[in-house]
């Protein structure tokens, strides 16, 4: 129970916590219903596939991501006419640019995934498929520096102008100064 | 010489960051022709924490508390969210009177939500009464809270695997005493706001946005139910005890201001009934299963999402398997509802501005976060 | 309730000597301590009456002029986030700034005091500065909560400024996150002390002497 | 108009009616059992010395970081009228900074801080609120004293029971004398 | 005493109608304006005509200038703030300096306006019973024109959108 | 008959005295208007400051006047401090022809209704002025709406003032409230109370009609860059306005200090003209704690669709009664006929498709069954595994 | 105070008036001096009226009827000075040559 007196952990304590558990993905029904639909519009631009519940997901190109997501759209089984989330991961040595997709008719989510290389941070716009693209590029564009090409308007959103760098990048010198 | 509605004669119009109407620190540019919006222009980030950097800097255990902080009307719906996620990361299975009380809450603090939308929107359109009304309801409500959660606002109740602490003993009695308070407060708002004549002027046919663009902006939520799609994830997609409980989901059908004012008086009733079943239901037995007072999920990652008041909250949630967050995004409502403002206001009078917005119900910890 | 209610019996527990330090400096029940450590607050500005009349009925004026103040102290509408709420809270029925004169204007042109309830990101930085600098003279600032006295939980975050006193000199700090309104309601008692004792000391301090005398 | 009506007989009733407001500093409304006002530390009257440690997990475990403390050897284990082998010698919280989570009062393993009702300390300074160790412990004291405060573990952490369980003999008496001391002044009411 | 108030009042209105014709600022000369029509006003009161005065406040206080300040701040001020130079006038001066000197000329010269300084009043009831039946149909004719005159104007104001007038 | 040195210190005297107790009356306005509103929303107003509250007026205006006066850089300096004089004077001059009894006024006009009339016309200049100089966006905003409010509801309000001087037969004060010894007319002509009612809050720019001066909208109008002594003129005046409402629709509907029961002494008459006086004004309060605020579009449509046209109507029903001498009662049911007319369509046009759209939401709501609770079945569906 | 002194005042108001017209550029302000001129035209007729030397109601009657003009005649071209300002962008008299083709 009582935790011993340890310093802080002066990096990330992935290393020196329990050996690292891996969640185990599954479907549900409805999950694995949807990952067969998905899997059928993707079609051959899947790179790789897998997901969890009720949210399957698909890794693709980078250049196919709004062309796929398009086809999620217009499809009629999957109708994703709602994008729920667009948001970035930053795996250090790439990017991972996430569409969350939901259709508001079917009931049905899914991720569709592409990786961005660090250096080379460009992803072609979803603003001509959905409205909330426009502000969810201008944020991820803000925090983690990817180009949406074709995006009308990439001026910061959340931050400043002037501000440098990209603050939800992993290599963003945290903020750490005591008060006492 | 009513020479109001001029053309040609533009005019930019700073709302914001301070401003009585904006609801906290929300920025927009208006282009006016007279007192007509020709264009519009949203600034937000005027509030930007930077809570999602924060987050995978703090353990699992004190993400909870910048979740409270984040769309801070709704503390204990975004608590969920945030511990549901990490628990289906983790397979935790939570017992059954935490997720009945945690429910409740979450629907009390729906209602608190929503009294004081009730209240503001009627400050919005200029009614000085109303939110005095609601405050004072809210404030039961709050002292329910604090009874429970030992805080007003920010909780830090609803925990990796359960909840803080059991409800208190008096608390069945409290809250049904309460809610009859409650139930008094938003008829008394019906009754002074909903058919007044000069409300009806200020808000029938006002800022109308339709199911498509809707669905297109993102917006979710009451507004997006005003506007005639019934989604609902408690509804579509539910979580925790919601499968037992039977409720009515209100469906607009014009996308008014109206309609989004009213669908909230509506879920008001529909979250006091729910809040009701929930307290004829609530089992014994345990609040918290047994795991380890540090949370460290799994590697891998999960999105959830919930309804929160303003709308269809996510978590998406990665991990690298060690006590703090690889990367944390969450899907505010506000957000998404903020990105339908431009199409409801364009065509409006500079008054609309004010009324939809209001109507919108924007929360900007969440928008900014 | 509990909070205020003096016990009559000695307590029974206590706290032994060496525990404990010499009594100055104590933050709890500043009444009890006579001398308040006042920090040096907004000199009003020279009016027009102050002008018009000599030093000693100004100062006896002052007083008055302060005592007015103290009632009258008008805030400014203005949120920033989650004390926001706990602050429109304090307003509404249940507590009642009201009573206090307390009262909201939307203008800077029109207010006292300017609640800073929440986090000062540095993007709203500059407009918080331009809007302390519009409201006129004499005017207090109030850092509600912990976020704008320093950062509070968003301390360590890229965008967030710690504490308002950064931008604007802060008159009174209430610490919580959020307050309850019976701490901003103490915050503004607290305040309209200050005033007070601001004007009764004008003499005292360094800059107040400067200015009768011109 | 019969809807505006309505709504002047809705605002009109409650001018004849009370208002629900208190009036501040005389009244305060009332504040429920389990609020969490700012932390403050625990004082083990069995041992006549704090419950605290000082072994810096709240410390740790703040999110806003806004505690500071250092522990020593406690004189009284070498006495033998307490258990704790270290004990807190500095403890400072700024409650400027708090944010009043209890998440110190969750992972306390020694029942030795609680989250206490205090909650209006507006003060003039930016660091006017920071308690240290006697404001600390006088604060504890007197939530101990208004609020009935029992010890969740008085096996491990109250010093009189947990010497009872090794020696119960010497643990009685100094029970007896720990709880009859007379106060010496009154403060901190 | 009388004298004393006209002549107060008469310089007033000349100073007022002197900045009008000289202010800089448009929105000043409008603001002068006013102040000539209230000494107009009042030299209305001082001729016993209260009802006339009272109908000069309403029409030009509560009417036209304001008419002239709405029409002013929605034509966009930095036009209109400064209108620079006066174009020639020294012809204008001269011109009217000219047409004052004639007037001044034939009223002084005129033997009737010298007489008395008995002046007569007229009840409102009397104005009331003369408008309506002698001057009746002027006084149809006046209140057609300003129906006239504010549909025209509505409708001038109001316009197509870009075509010339 | 020539005018003294005398006379002109007689006006001064009686001016100052005038605004002395105007400002009082105002001053007592805003304790009156805090604490009322603080009633109707269930807290209690102001009560610190003096017993119950009532130096809280007090010290805002000490406050107000020590406060500094700033001036904002690029507006015209001389407009923006002329125009609280432009606003401030007409609300006062007014005053000069309100008799507080038969023989109490600064001056008994013939004419003082249409005195009342041409002056309190003059204070939208002022209004503009403020607007305009400020030059901050909202003031020149507020100015306008200010303008073009002001200038729409003048006209119901001077029409109906006609209508009761056509029902009096005189255009002095003294002889309309003298006429209502008996009936006031409110009871003759509730349509018309009602018409000058609403008109004379939009002339006040009070709720629902404080469009010009909306804090959510405009922050304050064309007020919004005035601090200090500058602002408290405002608000002085504001409050005078106010009082001014209620005092002559105290003397128009009301029966001024006159009641059926014989001619009260001089005090007792003043005292009841102020009872009646501050009722109206409470009432006025009364509408601000319970209405929202009115668009500016939709309060022109209203002043020039509704509210003119019907006062045009009671014009006419109260000429057309005297000309051909018809009993007064029939004025009463011509005049509720038309109130309740009015009232009717309004439920019909607008109340009652709402109360329908919100009947119908209710009702169509989606429903979501509860599914019967089995013990201890997990909330989640079966799981299988994923496929990729 | 005979009628000679508010025939002296009413000249001078005029003379003004006319000043204004000749001298100034913009057409409001033409406008309001063209007022001034009616106005300076009312206190010559209410003055006869006053010092009886015509019918006594008469002179009133006609400056009511001016005063109504007037108002006609600012509500007409006010609304044509702001076609043109938002047509030409300038309400210069100078500058209004449209008419020229």
């Amino acid at each position: 129970m009582t935790q011993p007196p340890k310093p802080t952990p002066p990096e990330r304590p992935a290393r020196h916590g329990p050996p690292v558990e891996v969640a185990q993905e599954v479907f549900d029904v409805q999950g694995q219903e949807t990952a067969r639909l998905l899997a059928r519009v993707v079609g051959t631009n899947a790179l790789e596939s897998g997901g969890r519940d009720e949210v399957p997901w698909v890794r693709v190109e980078r250049e196919r991501l709004p062309h796929v997501a398009e086809r999620c759209r217009d499809d009629q089984s999957l109708r994703m006419d709602m994008l729920h989330l667009l948001l970035a991961v930053d795996y250090v040595e790439h990017l991972e640019v996430v569409y969350i997709l939901l259709s508001t008719q079917t009931l049905r989510k899914a991720m569709l995934k592409a990786r961005v290389p660090a250096n080379d941070a460009q992803v072609p716009t979803a603003t001509h498929l959905w409205e909330a693209a426009h502000w969810y590029e201008r944020e991820v564009h803000d925090l983690f520096g990817v180009t949406f090409t074709g995006n009308p308007d990439l001026s910061p959103l959340l931050l400043y102008e002037g501000f440098e760098g990209h603050p939800g990048l992993k290599s963003f010198p945290f903020h750490d100064h005591d008060e006492f | 010489m009513t020479t109001t509605d001029q053309r040609q004669v533009d005019m930019m119009l700073n709302l914001g960051p301070q401003h009585p109407a904006t609801h906290g620190v929300f920025r927009m540019l208006l282009t006016l022709d007279g007192e007509r919006i020709v264009d519009m222009e949203p600034h937000i980030g005027y509030l930007h924490r930077g809570s999602e950097k924060l987050c995978e800097n703090e353990s699992y255990g004190q993400i909870v508390t910048l979740f409270d902080r984040m769309d801070y009307i709704a503390n204990l719906n975004n608590e969920l969210v945030f511990v549901r996620a990490v628990e289906r990361l983790m397979g935790l299975e939570v017992p059954e009177r935490a997720q009945f009380i945690r429910v409740l809450l979450c629907e009390l603090n729906r209602v608190a939500s929503h009294l004081l939308f009730l209240g503001t929107y009627g400050l919005d359109v200029g009614a000085m009464t109303p939110v005095m009304y609601t405050f004072r309801e809210r404030e039961r409500i709050q002292n329910i809270f604090e009874s429970v959660t030992g805080a007003r606002l920010m909780h830090n109740y609803i925990r990796i695997g359960g909840i803080k602490e059991d409800v208190p003993s008096d608390f069945t009695a409290r809250v049904r005493a309460a809610l009859e308070f409650v139930k008094r407060g938003v008829d008394e708002t019906d009754r002074l706001l909903s058919f007044n004549e000069v409300f009806l002027l200020r808000t029938k046919g006002v800022g109308v946005i339709d199911a498509k663009t809707a669905v297109s902006c993102g917006l979710t939520g009451p507004n997006l139910r005003a506007s005639g799609v019934p989604y609902d994830v408690r509804k579509d997609n539910p979580y925790e005890v919601y499968p037992y409980l039977t409720f009515k989901v209100p469906v607009g059908e014009r996308g008014d201001c109206w309609d989004r004012y009213y669908m909230r008086v509506l879920e008001c009733h529909e979250s006091i009934s729910m809040i009701e079943q929930c307290l004829d239901l609530l089992p014994d037995g345990p609040t918290m299963t047994q795991t380890r007072r540090i949370a460290r999920p799994p590697k891998g990652e999960v999105y959830v999402h919930a309804e929160n008041p303003r709308g269809d909250i996510g978590v998406f949630l990665v991990s690298d398997g060690s006590d703090k967050p690889y990367r944390l995004k969450v899907r505010p409502p506000s957000f998404c509802n903020l990105v339908a403002l431009r199409p409801m206001l364009l065509n409006s009078y500079v008054a609309d501005s004010i009324a939809i917005l209001g109507s919108i119900d924007i929360v900007l910890g969440e928008v900014d976060r | 309730m509990a909070m205020n209610e003096k016990p009559t019996q000695p307590s029974p527990l206590f706290v032994p000597e060496h525990w404990q330090r010499p009594k100055q400096g104590r933050f709890f029940d500043t009444k009890e301590q006579g001398a308040v450590s006042l920090g040096k607050g907004n000199r009003p500005a020279p009016s027009l009456i102050k002008s018009a009349a000599p030093g000693v009925i100004t100062a006896r004026l002052d007083e008055l002029a302060a005592l007015a103040r103290s009632n009258s102290l008008w805030t400014l509408t203005f949120g920033l986030a989650c004390c926001a709420i706990e602050m429109i809270s304090t307003h509404m029925t249940n507590h009642d700034f009201d009573r206090y004169g307390v009262v909201t204007w939307p203008s800077p042109r029109q207010s006292d005091v300017m609640i800073v309830a929440g986090t000062v990101v540095k993007k709203m930085a500059e407009p918080i500065r331009l809007l302390y600098e519009q409201m006129p003279d004499p005017k207090w600032v109030i850092a509600m909560g912990s976020c704008a006295t320093n950062g509070g939980p968003y301390w360590r975050s890229y965008s967030v400024v710690m504490g308002v006193d950064h931008l604007i000199p802060v008159d009174v700090y209430v610490p919580g996150c959020p307050p309850r309104p019976e701490a901003l309601q103490d915050g503004i008692l607290k305040l309209q002390e200050k005033i007070r004792h601001d004007a009764r000391n004008a003499d005292v301090a360094p800059d107040a002497l400067t200015e009768t005398r011109s | 108009m019969i809807a505006g009506l309505k709504g002047f007989l809705t605002t009109i009733r409650w001018v004849f009616k009370r208002p629900v407001t208190a009036n501040y500093p005389e009244e305060h409304l009332p504040v429920q059992p389990r609020y969490m006002g700012f932390p403050a530390l625990l004082w083990d009257t069995t041992a006549d010395e704090p419950f605290c440690t000082g072994c810096m997990v709240c410390v740790r475990e703040c999110p806003t970081q806004c505690m500071s403390a250092r522990m020593h050897d406690n004189p009284n284990f070498a006495a033998g009228t307490s258990h704790r082998r270290k004990i807190i010698e500095h403890f400072e919280i700024n409650y400027n900074r708090c944010i009043l989570c209890g998440i110190c009062v969750d992972v306390c393993a020694f029942d030795a801080i609680e989250m206490t009702h205090e909650h209006e300390l507006a003060s003039y300074a930016r660091n006017g609120a920071r308690a240290d160790l006697p404001i600390l412990l006088s604060q504890g004291r007197r939530w101990m004293e208004r609020s009935g405060w029992r010890p969740r573990n008085p096996e491990k952490n109250v010093a009189g029971v947990a010497l009872a369980k090794r020696a119960p003999a010497t643990a009685a008496t100094k029970l007896d004398t720990g709880s009859g001391k007379a106060p010496s002044r009154e403060d901190d009411a | 005493m009388d004298l004393v108030l006209f002549y107060v009042i008469g310089f007033v209105t000349l100073l007022a109608g002197a900045g009008v014709v000289s202010a800089r600022n448009v929105v000043h000369a409008a603001l002068f304006l006013l102040t000539s029509m209230a000494g107009v006003a009042a030299a209305f009161v001082l001729l016993y005509a209260e009802f006339l005065a009272l109908v000069q406040v309403l029409i030009y206080g509560g009417a036209i200038v304001i008419v002239i300040l709405f029409a002013l701040m929605l034509t966009r001020h930095g036009e209109f703030q400064v209108t620079a130079e006066h174009r020639r006038w020294p012809v204008a001066a001269v011109a009217s300096i000219a047409l004052f000197g004639l007037l001044a000329a034939s009223v002084v010269l005129d033997d009737r306006a010298r007489g008395t300084d008995a002046r007569v009043g007229v009840g409102i009831n009397r104005l009331g019973a003369e408008l309506f039946e002698r001057w009746a149909v002027p006084f149809e004719i006046a209140s057609i024109l300003l129906l006239v005159a504010m549909i025209g104007a509505i409708v001038i104001a109001r316009g197509g959108g870009s075509d010339e007038p | 008959m020539s005018v003294t040195l005398l006379d002109i210190v007689w006006a001064a005297v009686g001016a100052v005295a005038l605004v002395t107790a105007v400002s009082i009356l105002g001053v007592s306005l805003v304790w009156l208007e805090r604490k009322f509103l603080g009633r109707l929303q269930g807290r209690p107003g102001p009560n610190r400051v003096g017993p119950f509250g009532l130096l809280q007026p007090v010290a805002d205006g000490i406050k107000l006047l020590w406060k500094e006066d700033v001036s904002p850089g690029p507006s015209a300096k001389v407009l923006f401090y002329v125009a609280p004089l432009l606003v401030f004077v007409p609300s006062f001059v007014v005053w000069l022809t309100i008799p507080f009894t038969r023989d109490l006024a600064l001056r008994n006009l013939d004419t003082s209704v249409f005195f009342f009339v041409a002056f309190s016309t003059l204070s939208i200049v002022g209004v503009l002025l403020a607007g305009w100089s400020a030059a901050s966006k909202y003031s020149v905003l507020g100015g306008f709406r200010a303008a073009a409010q002001l200038v729409s509801y003048e006209i119901p309000l001077i029409v109906i003032a006609i209508t009761m001087v056509a029902l009096a037969g005189s255009m002095s004060f003294v002889d309309i409230v003298e006429a209502q010894r008996t009936v006031p007319y409110i009871a003759l002509v509730p349509l018309a109370a009602v018409l000058f009612f609403i008109a004379g809050l939009a002339e006040i720019g009070r709720t629902p009609f404080d469009i010009y001066l909306a804090e959510s909208e405009v922050v304050g109008g064309p007020l919004v860059e005035y601090s200090g002594a500058h602002w408290a003129v405002f608000y002085l005046a504001e409050y005078g306005n106010t009082f001014l409402v209620g005092a002559l629709t105290a003397l128009l509907f009301l029966g001024g200090w006159s009641w059926p029961f014989g001619t009260l002494p001089a005090p007792a008459a003043v005292a009841l003209f102020l009872t009646k006086s501050y009722f109206v004004t409470v009432l006025i309060f009364w509408v601000r704690g319970t209405y929202p605020r009115l668009r500016i579009d939709q309060m022109m449509s209203l002043g020039w669709k509704i509210l003119i046209p019907l006062s045009f109507v009671t014009l006419v029903t109260v000429v057309v009664q005297r000309f051909y001498g018809w009993p007064s009662w029939t004025l009463t049911l011509m005049s509720l006929a038309t109130l309740a007319l009015a009232a009717w369509l309004q439920t019909r046009l607008q109340g009652a498709p709402a109360r329908a759209l919100a009947e119908k939401y209710r009702r169509d709501a989606v429903v979501v069954q509860a599914k019967p609770r089995l013990h201890r079945e997990a909330p989640a569906a079966a799981k299988v595994e994923a496929s990729s | 105070m005979t009628l000679v002194h508010f025939q002296l005042l009413s000249a001078a108001l005029f003379a003004l008036g006319v000043y204004g017209v000749l001298a100034r550029r913009s057409a409001v302000l033409v406008l309001i001096s063209i007022e001034l001129m009616l106005n300076a035209v009312n206190v010559n007729l209410v003055a006869w009226a006053a010092y009886n030397h015509f019918d006594k109601v008469t002179g009133l009657v006609i400056a009511v009827f001016v005063i109504t003009v007037a108002a006609a005649e600012v509500a007409l071209a006010f609304a044509i000075v702001l076609r043109l300002y938002r047509a030409r962008g300038s309400v210069n008299v100078d500058e209004i040559d449209i008419m020229r083709g």
